[in-house]
């Protein structure tokens, strides 16, 4: 119980100073609006083909707001060594891991919670599908998304150019994430009907989640060893 | 207290450490002195756990170190050449998160009472990143000893600081010796080491060339073995 | 018969493979240099 | 440990920095892989039947196949590699990941040029969505990032340990993106194209199995060749350099 214990000191800390400057969580806001903004651009909001490319435009958004954040997460530490004082603190390395991932989850979901309706309205998107499911499907999504993507933050951060090379190994990884989220939500927003399909790549989403979970915690020893 | 056998460490191809032997008993304070380079620092980050040695055992109150490190950890106060503090957190912010982190009692009011021992009390709420060197190495070993530990590292802790600070945290140093802490300290500054510390290593080139006690407070002396063994053989 | 698409895939698959012995011989050739230096450096 | 390094030290004012027994080895593995590639392409060009619809076209198949075949299995040695180096961590094992992982790169991008070249013959379009090559695709970009960990700066354990967990994160990714895929694609988009050949069904002639299995058989020793190639220049670059940093060592004296 000492991990969890730990790792909520860990991730309130982390929310703590982000309510203070605020610096991450408006940079991603205003990222996501830039993003639907770029977007309504590319794709006219009054043509009705549009609202085809809407669960795209949402997954999108959430996976590149979500790389800022998950950049900062672990660069924030180098200021003042400060992760050496989390390393030389008497807790495991997976509670440092579970914090940030916390922290980052919260983060993501707020990001999400003011772009999302946001895009419904500058798009005139109206939700017709199913609401629980939907907010299951971001939920699920952004969980797998953050939980990797707060490891391979870890991973990355031992690199001088880690803001490079983040986006690189975490793409590739998340595939089946993104794969699967955005069928979806495509699918609970236009499809209703076709919910069982849904469902499944649902399950496909959550097993993927637990299994990298799992994983990512076995080994954040080894990544956050000295 | 720490039992240090035959340590050695290797980054990439080079040797830092070669085969260092220590024993340290409790309560003493132990000054590390040695040129530039000769593995002191990363002596001391081996036994904060920052860095995994190559070989070698290392035994911290009798436990092994590989095994047992949340064990160790709660019982040592580290303090190297950054501060260790989150910028935009006040001074009791910083010490209650650390605190919390090490599961202190009551951490809120140790936090208080420790900042007020440095003489910082006025700037409790004050975010950190306003603080000046000095101040900031004052809060950054409050930070080190609010879990009171029983053995502290400190890694040059003198440098940087005037005058005031440096009897502040003289001050810290030897209550922390007083309550029976065990203390190693890297430093540069002789004046320092012979001030507070009862034993003098000197390290060269990654072995431990010299080890002994002093007493009286006697500069001289020490100058001169190290001048014996660092500047002699060049 | 179209033939030339196997020629274009078999070319194509044998100009990676030796491109790649290429460099891993490059790589071979600047360490036997290196390591000439550092004898004769030794004498 | 320490008797490692005096070894180390040992072998260098010995022998000079030259490999003895390594490239007896490399020459047998070369001349295998002459021999067996030679004759992998009799049965390829002149033993295997001719297919019938796609004429010329197939016989990138042996090629391709082969080539997948052998990035995939490099892969798996750099995952199994990985996992040792992370519970042994000698470093010899992190050199076999890394030779490992360059060499799946290379064939990587093989199946990534002879594939489009047989969907332009077989199917009128240069890329198909199609799962395995999209999870061939996905594969080349993990471990491009993969290399791209070792190229980062700082001493050599931290990068081998680093690329170790990566190793194993993006392996252990793989099967999942390949069904992720494959599932895609058959929910919304019936397929199209019948499965080539290189489906394991029944209609591969018998002919065309033994080329097949020839092939596989010289890129496995290409492989071993490869690998035991880097590997000696790798632990000759790694000698060299502890080489140099005692001469170093020696200066400052």
């Amino acid at each position: 119980m000492n991990l969890f214990r730990t790792a909520l000191f860990l991730a309130k800390k982390d929310l703590y100073s982000e309510l203070k400057t605020k610096q991450i969580l408006t940079t991603q806001i205003i990222f996501a609006g830039l993003v639907i903004v770029v977007f309504s651009f590319a794709f006219d909001p009054a043509n009705n083909t549009t609202k085809a490319v809407i669960p795209g435009v949402i997954w999108v958004i959430i996976v590149f707001a979500g790389i800022l954040g998950l950049n900062r997460s672990f660069i924030s530490e180098q200021r003042n060594d400060t992760m050496q004082g989390l390393l030389v603190a008497p807790m495991e390395a997976a509670s440092i891991y579970l914090g940030k991932f916390i922290a980052n989850f919260a983060m993501m979901l707020v990001v999400e919670i003011v772009s999302i309706p946001f895009l419904f309205l500058l798009f005139d998107f109206k939700f017709l599908g199913s609401f629980p499911y939907f907010i299951l499907v971001i939920f699920l999504g952004s969980f797998g998304f953050i939980a990797i993507g707060t490891f391979l933050a870890a991973l990355a951060a031992n690199s001088k150019s880690s803001e490079m090379l983040l986006p690189l190994l975490l793409f590739p990884i998340t595939t089946p994430i993104l794969i699967g989220v955005v069928q979806a939500t495509k699918i609970i927003l236009t499809n209703v009907e076709k919910l069982s399909s849904a469902i499944a790549w649902i399950q496909l989403v959550t097993a993927y989640d637990v299994i990298f979970f799992v994983v990512c915690f076995l080994l954040i020893d080894y990544v956050l060893e000295v | 207290m720490i039992d240090i056998k035959n340590l050695t460490k290797q980054a990439d191809n080079k040797l830092i450490l070669r085969g260092v032997d220590l024993r340290v008993e409790k309560g003493e304070t132990v000054a590390i002195l040695g040129p530039n380079g000769a593995g002191k620092s990363t002596l001391l980050k081996v036994l904060a756990t920052l860095i995994k040695p190559t070989s070698g055992h290392v035994l911290v109150n009798g436990l092994e170190l590989k095994k047992n490190h949340i064990e160790i950890k709660k019982l040592l106060g580290y303090l190297p050449h950054s501060s260790l503090l989150y910028d935009h957190y006040s001074p009791l912010e910083n010490l209650v998160f650390f605190g919390n982190i090490y599961g202190v009692q009551e951490v809120e009011q140790k936090a208080i009472k420790l900042v007020k021992e440095v003489g910082l009390s006025f700037f409790l709420n004050e975010p950190v990143k306003n603080f000046s060197r000095g101040m900031i190495q004052r809060i950054a070993i409050a930070r080190a000893i609010v879990h009171d530990p029983e053995v502290l590292l400190l890694d040059e802790p003198h440098t940087g600081l005037d005058q005031g600070a440096i009897s502040i945290l003289n001050n810290v140093i030897l209550s922390m010796k007083e309550k029976g802490a065990t203390t190693l300290m890297v430093t540069h500054d002789f004046k320092q080491a012979v001030e507070i510390c009862d034993r003098i290593i000197i390290v060269k080139n990654g072995k431990i060339a010299d080890d002994f006690m002093i007493e009286n407070q006697n500069l001289r002396f020490v100058s001169e073995k190290y001048e014996l063994q660092v500047e002699g053989v060049s | 018969m179209n033939y030339e698409y196997m020629l274009g895939a078999y070319s194509v698959a044998w100009v990676v493979i030796f491109a790649y012995m290429f460099i891993i011989g490059k790589r071979h050739d600047k360490l036997k240099k290196e390591i000439e230096f550092l004898k004769q450096l030794d004498q | 440990m320490s008797m490692n390094l005096e070894r180390e030290k040992a072998v260098l004012h010995g022998t000079q920095l030259a490999n003895t027994k390594g490239p007896n080895i490399s020459k047998v593995l070369f001349g295998a892989t002459v021999i067996s590639m030679l004759v992998s392409l009799y049965f390829i060009f002149i033993f295997a039947a001719e297919e019938t619809t796609m004429h010329a076209a197939q016989k990138i198949f042996y090629f391709h196949v082969s080539s997948a075949w052998l990035a995939f299995m490099a892969f798996f040695v750099t995952f199994v590699f990985s996992i040792l180096f992370l519970i042994k961590r000698k470093r010899i094992f992190d050199t076999y990941a890394y030779v490992s992982a360059e060499i799946g790169v290379v064939f990587t991008i093989i199946v990534l040029t002879t594939g489009p070249i047989w969907a332009r013959s077989a199917w009128n379009t240069w890329w198909v969505w199609e799962p395995r090559l999209i999870t061939t695709l996905i594969l080349f970009f993990i471990y491009i990032a993969y290399i791209m960990i070792r190229q980062m700066d700082g001493v050599w354990d931290k990068k081998a340990r680093l690329a170790a967990v990566f190793g194993i994160i993006g392996f252990a990714d793989v099967p999942i993106v390949f069904f992720a895929i494959r599932w895609w694609q058959t929910k919304f988009h019936p397929i199209v194209f019948g499965d080539g050949p290189s489906q394991q069904g029944g209609g591969i002639e018998s002919t065309m199995l033994a080329a097949l299995l020839i092939t596989i058989t010289a890129f496995t020793i290409l492989y071993a060749y490869l690998l035991q190639k880097g590997v000696s220049f790798e632990n000759m670059r790694i000698k060299v350099d502890q080489y140099k940093e005692k001469v170093r060592e020696q200066l400052e004296k």
